[in-house]
This record gives C-alpha cells, structure tokens and sequence, in this order.
C-alpha cells in the first residue's frame, strides 16, 4: 500500500479511527457473548479501509446513507461512541435512546441518515439527499454505503440511474466482501466485478482494494471531486471482507466453498496490520505514536462500554413517543 | 366563493405552497411537462422550474425514496404517485422508511414528506389502477391519512399535510379530479384529525370518507324524503382519527353505517367500528354497518365494475335495511 | 406422537411435498447451502439440487415475481421470504400481480404459489424485522392466508398451501421456530378455512392466531383457576375466514375477544370483529374487544418491546375486565 | 431493409401479421372515438416491426411477457382477434371474460402470460417463465417485452441479473420509443442506446432499428439461438416510436420538444410501407398478393369488430367468480 506522500496526521488519522472501529465492534462482540446485548449485530471487522477511506474524503456536512452494517461507518465520520454503544445496548442513552438499535443507529448531527434494516432500503434516500444538496446548491456530497448483496436490489438501479441522468452529487460504494449472509456473490450475478455496473449508466466506475484504506481514499477522493463540480455520481466497489460472520453468532459455514484458505487469506490483509507496517517501514511514525493511539483508543473504547453498560432502559412508556415528529 | 375543478383547487394549493416556501418541491411521473396525469400540477414547471417540478422516471422506489432523503435533508418533498395502487412498488420506501425513521431515530429526525395519490373505481382501469389504498397505509404506525371529500378539502388537507413535519399520505379521489366544486375564494388549510359534520341528521351516523361523502349526502336528501335522518361525517383523515366527534354523533342516532372505498377486509369500516366499539356499545340499536369494495379485485368492464362500487344506491339501501 | 421443533416440522413437510411432486421448489435468500435463515429447509439442496432448491439474490421483487412465472407455467414455487416485513420490498408483485393475475386472466390462469414468511416481534429485532403482515396481506383479495399456532398446524397448513391452486401466504412465528412441539407421527394436510377448538369455554371466545392461540390458551388455563372459562379458537386461515365456528361460539359466550400480532389499526381484531357483527349483534353481552400490536413501530430495547407484545398477561388482564 | 435471401412466406407472413396490428389498433380507435370502448386502450401502431420480427423467431410453446401496450405482442403470437376485440370492449366472450379488459388480455394457450398495467411488473415473471423452462428442461424461451420506461424499474435490474446469473434462456425486448407517457427517456437515464446495460451484467447487448422487421428478426433469432442453447439472456433494445399518443385520446403536446419534425420524420420509417416497398423492389411479390393479403386482414377485422360488438356484457354476478382458481 501507497503511504509515501501523504501527511503522517492524516495516517494516523486513519490508523486511529480503523482501530476504533475494530476494537467497537470486539466490544460489540463481547457483550454479546456475555448475554448483554439484545437481538444481532452485523461486524465490521476486516472492512474499517472501506469506511475510513471514504470518510476521510469527506467534509463534515456530507451525507451518509449507511447499511446494516453500519457501525464502521458512523465512527468513521466521527460519531460519538457512547451514544453508539449505549444505542446497540438498547439504553436510553443511545442515539435513538433504544428504539433503533445497532441496525438503525442515526446520528443525523453527523449526516448520518440512518443505518438502514432493509438491504438496498438507503441508497435512494443517500440519492434524495444528494438531489437535495443539488437543490439548495450547497457543495455537499451523499454517499450511499451498500453490500454486494444490496447492489443485486431494485433501489440499487433506480438510484444510481437517477443520480447518473441528474448528475447528482451521490457516491455508491458497494462494500463487495463476497457474500450476502450465506450466498457468494458470484453465484448470484454474471460479473466478477461490481464496478462494471457502472456502465450501464454511462458513469464512472472503479474497483478497489477494500483492505487499502489509501486506496480507498483516493477512489473517494476522486468520486467527491467529480460530485462536487456538477459532473455526476461515480460507483466505487471496493473489495474486501468480513472477518466475522453475517452476524454476531453466524458460524459462517459457507466459507470455504471456493476456497478452503480464504478467511486466511484475507485476515492476511488486514488493514490495520497493514497500515502500520507501511508507516514504520516509511519511517513515518514511531512504535511509541502507535502506542499512544492504541491506548487512546482502549481508553475510548472502554469509557464507551462503561457509559452503555451503566446507563438505564428506556422506560416501557417512551415506546408511545417518537412516533410523530 | 366561486366554482373550480377539484384539480384546479389542489392546483391552487400546490402553486400557494411553492411561493411561500422554497424547500417545497414535487417529483413524479409526469409532473412537469404536461402538468401531471390528472392535471394538477399544470403550470408548476415553467412557474418554479425543473429542480423544484420534477419528472422522475418510472422508478417508484426509487423517488419515493429520494422524497425521504430530500425531507431529512431540509426540503418539504410533495411526491406524486400517479395511482395508489403503485405505492405497492414502493411499499417499502413508504411504509419500512418514511413512516419509520424519526421513531427508528429516537426523534432525532423528521420527515416532512407528502404523497398524493389517487384511488377509487369507476374508469374501467381495471385491478391495477382502481384501487383504493387507505386501508393499507393507514393500518402501519408513522403516517398521516388523509381522505378529502370535496375539491376545497383536498385543497385544504393538502395545506396542512406539506407543513406537517411528518409523512403524510393525501388520497385523492381519480373521480372527482374533473368535477366543479363550489371552494372559498381563499382556501386555509384544514387540521387533521378534526371530522367535518356534513349533514346534521339523528336517526344514523354515515361515517365516510373520500367521494363516499358526497354520494352519502345525496343518499341522505332521499332518505330524508323517506323520513330517516342521517347524520353524515366527513372522516378526513383517518390517521388521526377523530373518534369523539363519531361517538357523539352515535350516541345521538344509536346506529352507525361506515362507508369508504377500500377494499372491506381489514378495511377502514372494520377499523372505525372497533375503534368506538367500546364507547358506543350501549347505545347501539343495532350492528356497526359498513361499506366498501367488495374483497373482489376491480374488474374492467363497466358492466362488472359499476355494480361493485360503493354508491350512492349501496348507502341508501344499506340505511333502508336499519329502518326495516 | 413425538417432540419436534417447529422448524423441524416445517422441513419435514418441504421435504415430503418435494419427494411427492417434482414440480415444488422452493426459492429464496439463503435457502440452500445454509438451509434457511431460520433453518426451515435444511438438507433439501443437498437431496434435490440446485434447480429445486435455489438460493437467490437479495431481489425480493425479481423472485418473488419469479415465483409467480413459475407458478403459470407449470411448477409449484414455494418462495421464502426471510421476514414479513420484506413483503413491502416486493407488494406490488404479491398484491398486483401474484393475487390478481387469475381474475384478470378470466380464470384463465391459475398461480399456485406458496410464500412462507415469519412475523412476531421479541427478538429484539426493531421496527423493519418484527412486523406482522397478515392483515395487510388479507385486505387484498385473490390470496389465502394462513395463520398457523403450533409446529403440527404449521406444517399440516403448509401442505395445504402448496397443493391449493391459488397464491397463498403462511405466516410463521419466528419465536416458535427453535420450540419443541407435540406432533403426530404422520402430520397431513389441514383444510382451510376450519377453525380449530383450542379449548373449549362457555364465558367468553377468544378467536387467536399463530402463537396469540398458545398465549391465550396459557391465559385460559390461569383464568380457570379464577373460575372463567374461556373458548379458544385457533384461526387457522384469515382467508378464508370460519365466520361458522366463531358465530356458534360466541352465541353460547356472549363475549368476543380477538388476538393476533399484527397492528390494530385496520388489523386482524377489527375485521373479525365486523365480518361476525351481524351475526352476533344480539348474543353480546360486552363489546367484542381485540389485542394486537399498539400501533407503534417495534423498537429495538427490550425494555421498550417486550410490553407492546401481545401476550399471555395482556390476555389475561384483558379478559378479567370482561368479568368485573 | 434487407428482404433478400428470406423465404417470400416468411416476408408475407411478416407483412401480414404487421397489418393485423395496425388495423386493429385503428380499429381500437374507432371503437373508442366512438364511445364504445371503456377505459383507455395504449396503441402499438407504429411499432409493428418490433413484435413481429421478434415473435418471428420464436416457436409455439415459447412464453411472452407483455405490456400495457400488449396488443401487437398478442397478435404476433396469433392471439384470437375476436376474443382480443371483445375483452377491449368488455365482453363476456372475451379472452377474461371482461375482467382484464385492454391492459391485461392474457392468452394462455398462446404463452401470453399477461399482458400488465404494473410498468415492468411483466418482467420477473417472464423471467420465472424462463426459469421454469430450464428446471423442466424444456427448450422453451421466455421473452419480457418492456419500454424504455420500464428498464427504470427495479424489476428490470432485478429480473436481468438472475437470468445472467443463472443463464437463463430470456430475452429482454426494451422498446424504446422514446417516451414514457411525456416523459423523453434522455431526460431521465444518462445513455442513448438502454443496450448498453447489457454490460453491467456480462451478456450481450444490441439496439436494432424497430422499424425494420427484418433486423429485429435476425437480433431475436441469435438471441433465441443463444437462449435455447443455455448461453442465457440478451438484451434487444429496438429503437421504435408510437405514432399515437400514450394512450387513446393523449394529444402528444410533449413530442416535437427536442425536435420539432420527430413525428414526420418517424412515420416516413412506416415498417409496414417499407417491407412493402423493398419486396416489391426486389420482385417478392406482386401488387394483387399484396391487394389480397390486404383484404383478408381487412376482413379479419371486421369479422372480429363485429364478434365484439354484438358480443354481450357479462352479468354483474360474474364479478364474484375467479378470485380463486
Ligand atoms: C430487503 C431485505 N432483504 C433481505 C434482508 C436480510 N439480510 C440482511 S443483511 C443481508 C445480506 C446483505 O448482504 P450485503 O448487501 O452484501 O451486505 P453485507 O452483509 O455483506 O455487508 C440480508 C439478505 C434484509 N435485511 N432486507
Ligand atoms: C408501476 C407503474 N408506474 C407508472 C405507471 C403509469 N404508466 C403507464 S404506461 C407508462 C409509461 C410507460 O413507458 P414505457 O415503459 O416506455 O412504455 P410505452 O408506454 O412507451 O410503450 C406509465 C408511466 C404504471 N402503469 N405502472
Ligand atoms: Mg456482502
Ligand atoms: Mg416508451
């Protein structure tokens, strides 16, 4: 990976927030396991490039359309953990105060527009924000994050036709990680690549290496230049993979299908791993920086659980709240 | 007062709207170059231009969608569905996500989006295009049901639905779009979940909504003629619903006959008799009646639709039945 | 007799309604290689190939409206839908066309078709996974649905389904699927649109459906304790609906309870409420009352959904207000 | 046009089934101008060439997807005139009894599997049909006539990807004239020829002049050979116009925006008027087999106007009959 020519800040930017996504979701992991969280939650880890790259090129009034899998997402744009994690816990401290949980955490004070239960169900309303922006004649940008499943929806072709023919400033970034639950992708569509798609609506369309977070943020950097001159949506899929299961739980059984080492091969390509090795190899950062980060992060990470898992239930009444605005 | 066509009123209103406030847009098929399906939006286009009247493609999730993105974005979105019975295409964009985000958000977000869509039966459209879609919208949770009577409630209920800071469905009735309305020379906006006593009557309370309100009123003057006085309620919105003004009225007349143009099963009929059941349980002189669309898909031909219209001879028979 | 899970159940009968007649199919996200989200078609991709048993893409409305080419030409596709809720991803192609086609046909065509989808919230699934569709399935007519309560019902409905010539939706309960039942050795086919006597009660009738019918009979058991004995009637089908079975009941009880998950607005309580009315007008010693999702979206705590639930302690407080 | 090296049969067989739909779409017409047709009819004239050269290559037990505007497609598959004309008019001896009227005649026993009001509602379900061909190992091939508006929906997408994916033997007919109902396709997608989405899916593509029947003739036959082969599908977009408005009585203000002689110029493209001109410039046939075909389409016409016309209405009860099968 590429990291000659970049700021060390902004390195280290994407080191620090990579890792807080890995270490969120291990304590998402964990209060699972201990029986403290409710319902399912779908991990990010192995794909923290994807979301950091392209939040990364990103200005603080920018839109997210964000999936099922969203928690990556939102800390790349710099949500605050401890509304998230109490938000997964189903505490009234979270950022829906318990009604959406770890599948529909909004942070709309970040753009967020909502993690989205229904697969594809984001990238129209990532595609109305844009033609909003476009309206109002601000320079902000949307992005809808989507699976490889999701593109296989409807919403998928609607959208990105529209954001093509209005040259809206919308971004698609398929997080291409091989699978929808069980299904591999490659049994389900005729084209290895994704970013092929893009063709068919005469927009460009890139395929990236979804385990180089400054692969990634060069894609988007180019995608959010293109949206913010007037020129139209770009389609980025970047290919990556979960380390984890569909969800918290989720044996993955279906893995080895294609290929008995393929987990290996692509925890070999950890991001994070990566990101580091590339930095002390360029010099650019010393083990002592690394550390200071990793344990910023702990810290955060574990004040985060701390506040969610301290916080109260919502009580049974609010359920009637919220209904209407 | 004067006399303009339904459309024409709801035209008025759009046009009122969209010079007050510029976050107010409207996207649909055909919306712009020829003014809409049924004429409402005509002259919207030249008048704002093409960001704020837009012709969508035909691509109903996906701009029914867009309107949720553009209401959670700072823009006051009016979507038109050409015919409610394609809100099935984009079922989940309405009824997953517009009606659900600012619950799902823990009210950190709003979503101030209007649809309009027309129902009702009547032009042999057959069973795609005559459905009456109130029924469905109105039983999930998230959004306000509007079903105006006459051209100066659906102006009116339009009004209040594009400054309500949630979604709202506005149905329209395809029948009447063409028809002469007497309207105020200003029309205000109407609130929701007040109900419209369009007769005084105090032998049967009509609960109805849509065009069923006129052609209960017209039902009503022969009844008259025949001696039973029918008290008629315009609903105008079922989602809020005006339950007190409906269990006055009964407790006056003891009897009360719904009529409403969805589909019976599960429909508005079933929903307003068990919504008051237990307020008006000892007053009742006999069964909650209702009317509505057979549980029959719309046929095409005149000669098998007609006679399964809610109609004006449907709701006088019905009463008849009552008085017997 | 023998102990199996709901699930289990269910597989069974896939499994014998493929290995009858080479026609059935089944697709679906997740259906094959994993056997299912909720583990309902396990083994079968493994014994009938990837024709029979095929794992789609995350197209709701692309297999579902594939399901009903199937259906017209020739097989008998049974379309998972991994929660109800994503039957509004893919409406128009159940209500416009899957329900439709064999009246718009003339009856010309016939589309047997079965689609199995779970409901129920109490899994902390939040608003887009804890839906209950029947009722808005069963406004639109030109489908069947099914309602079933315990793995014996479920599956013995199911076998029902795929044989009908006509689209049919079964509704299982995703908290029953990992619960272990009481079966019959051999499970057949259960007849539509006969209810089943649960348990029989001479004070008031509750008519349920799905797992409502184990809520209210666990609410009976504790009612009879305090001396009120309560009929329970287990649906069965909503469409067709046994009027029959709750008319006779209600007849000897007065007293009309109605339970089902799905929302109460234009919900499952209010149609059988209204469909009996006149039948039971004057047999009513209260009015009847209904238990169903409030209508609020399901949220995400536990803390906020868990009391929403309809459940055995609602029934059971509700019932007691019949009798104070 | 091409006419040469083709059977004369097949030319005249073209020609006649050409004239069929259009006298019968005149026929429509007048019906409606005269105040016996209910409801709205939507009228192929104009793009005769389209469902004749595709239906052309097609075998009997093949399945057809089709449209609101489905007349042509019916007639190309030799559909019954009086049965189509009396479920126009509502009739009980129509092909549903009157229930389907002119948006949804379905001919079962032609493979017309509907033809749809619900904009790209047809096309999962021809593509179903295609499936069903395959799992019955029939060699049968399904075809999902659609507009350039309906290869907006998401069913297109949808349907296109599976039968990529799964090689199924369907073909996807895009009719592209240019508007769906006002609304000009170059407004609202961002590619010229709809062919090229083709290439988001990896199958082949092609656009063919729509009033030529003889090159959608030879596009439907490779792509029919290729089906039928278990090579999968294709996308046949045939560049056509309706010389009507959308629908019966739509005045078409909307067409001369782009250019003010695109009607004129449309019609000089006359598909039925062309094949004429070309077989008699190539000595095909003579003037009088012209005169005679010409006169038995003008009975058939007039036999199946008259069917209609003094057919009866159904009975108001039958609308209660064939909710179930
Ligand atoms: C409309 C809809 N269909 C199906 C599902 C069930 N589901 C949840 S996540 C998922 C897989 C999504 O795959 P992909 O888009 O690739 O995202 P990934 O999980 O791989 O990040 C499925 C099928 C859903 N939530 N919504
Ligand atoms: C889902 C849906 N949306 C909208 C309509 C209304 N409508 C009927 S025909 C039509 C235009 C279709 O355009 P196209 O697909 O190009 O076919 P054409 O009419 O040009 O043959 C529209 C918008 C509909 N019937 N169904
Ligand atoms: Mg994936
Ligand atoms: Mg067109």
């Amino acid at each position: 990976m590429v990291v000659k020519g970049y700021e060390k800040k902004q390195l280290l930017d994407f080191y620090k927030t990579m890792l807080t996504i890995r270490r969120f979701e291990e304590q998402t992991f964990e209060f699972y396991k201990r029986g403290l969280m409710a319902g399912l939650a779908h991990l990010y880890m192995g794909e923290e490039a994807v979301a950091t790259g392209v939040c990364g090129a990103l200005n603080e009034k920018d839109y997210i359309g964000s999936t099922h899998r969203g928690h990556g997402h939102l800390i790349a744009r710099g949500a605050d953990l401890d509304k998230m994690m109490a938000e997964i816990l189903g505490k009234k401290t979270g950022y829906s105060n318990g009604k959406g949980g770890s599948m529909h955490i909004m942070a709309m004070d970040k753009g967020i527009l909502g993690a989205n239960g229904i697969v594809g169900g984001e990238i129209p309303i990532a595609t109305g924000a844009a033609y909003s922006a476009k309206y109002r004649k601000t320079d902000q940008v949307s992005i809808a994050f989507l699976g490889d499943g999701a593109s296989n929806e409807g919403t998928f072709h609607e959208s990105v036709n529209m954001a093509a023919a209005w040259h809206l400033p919308c971004i698609y970034v398929i997080e291409n990680n091989l699978y929808g639950i069980s299904v591999d992708i490659r049994d389900v569509t005729n084209t290895p690549d994704l970013s092929v798609r893009a063709k068919g609506y005469n927009i460009p369309g890139v395929t990236v290496d979804g385990m180089d977070v400054t692969a990634v943020y060069e894609a988007a950097k180019e995608a959010v230049a293109r949206a913010r001159a007037g020129e139209g949506p770009t389609i980025i899929e970047a290919k990556t993979y979960r380390w984890q299961g569909h969800h918290v739980g989720d044996p993955a059984v279906y893995r080895s299908r294609k290929s008995k080492t393929e987990k290996e091969d692509w925890m070999k390509k950890d991001p994070i791993k990566n990101l580091k090795a590339a930095m002390m190899e360029e010099n650019l950062a010393s083990a002592d920086e690394f550390e200071k980060i990793e344990a910023d992060v702990e810290a955060d990470i574990a004040a985060a659980a701390k506040f969610a898992e301290e916080s109260d239930y919502p009580a049974a009444e609010d359920a009637f709240n919220n209904i209407f605005a | 007062m004067r006399k303009i066509k339904y459309a024409k009123a709801i035209n008025e209103a759009l046009d009122k709207i969209m010079a007050e406030d510029e976050n107010v847009m409207v996207i649909g098929e055909d919306v712009g170059f020829i003014g809409g399906n049924f004429k409402c939006t005509e002259g919207l286009l030249e008048k704002y231009g093409d960001m704020r009247v837009k012709d969508s493609p035909i691509s109903e999730q996906g701009f029914v969608g867009m309107g949720v993105g553009m209401a959670l974005t700072g823009l006051r979105p009016i979507v038109e569905v050409m015919f409610s019975d394609f809100l099935l295409v984009a079922a989940d964009q309405v009824i997953n996500q517009m009606a659900k985000i600012t619950y799902m958000s823990g009210g950190q977000a709003k979503v101030p989006m209007t649809i309009r869509c027309p129902i009702g039966a009547g032009r042999s459209s057959a069973a795609q295009h005559s459905q009456s879609m109130q029924a469905m919208i109105a039983h999930f949770p998230g959004i306000k049901v509007a079903v105006p009577s006459t051209a100066q409630e659906a102006a009116g209920l339009l009004m209040t639905a594009v400054y309500d800071d949630n979604p709202v469905v506005v149905f329209e009735h395809k029948m009447e779009y063409n028809k002469t309305f007497e309207v105020d020379d200003v029309i205000k906006p109407i609130p929701f979940g007040k109900a419209r006593i369009a007769r005084e009557g105090k032998d049967i309370t009509i609960a109805a909504t849509s065009s069923m309100v006129m052609k209960s009123e017209a039902a009503a003057e022969r009844l008259a003629k025949e001696g039973i006085d029918c008290e008629v309620i315009d609903l105008r919105t079922i989602v809020p619903l005006d339950k007190d003004t409906i269990i006055e009225s009964v407790k006056k007349t003891g009897r009360l006959l719904v009529v409403d143009e969805a589909h019976e099963r599960c429909g508005i009929g079933a929903e307003v008799g068990a919504a008051v059941a237990d307020d008006i349980f000892y007053y009742l002189d006999a069964p909650v009646g209702r009317i509505g669309n057979p549980d029959v898909p719309l046929p095409f031909s005149p000669a098998l639709e007609f006679p399964l219209i809610p109609s004006e001879d449907k709701v006088y028979e019905k009463v008849k039945t009552y008085f017997k």
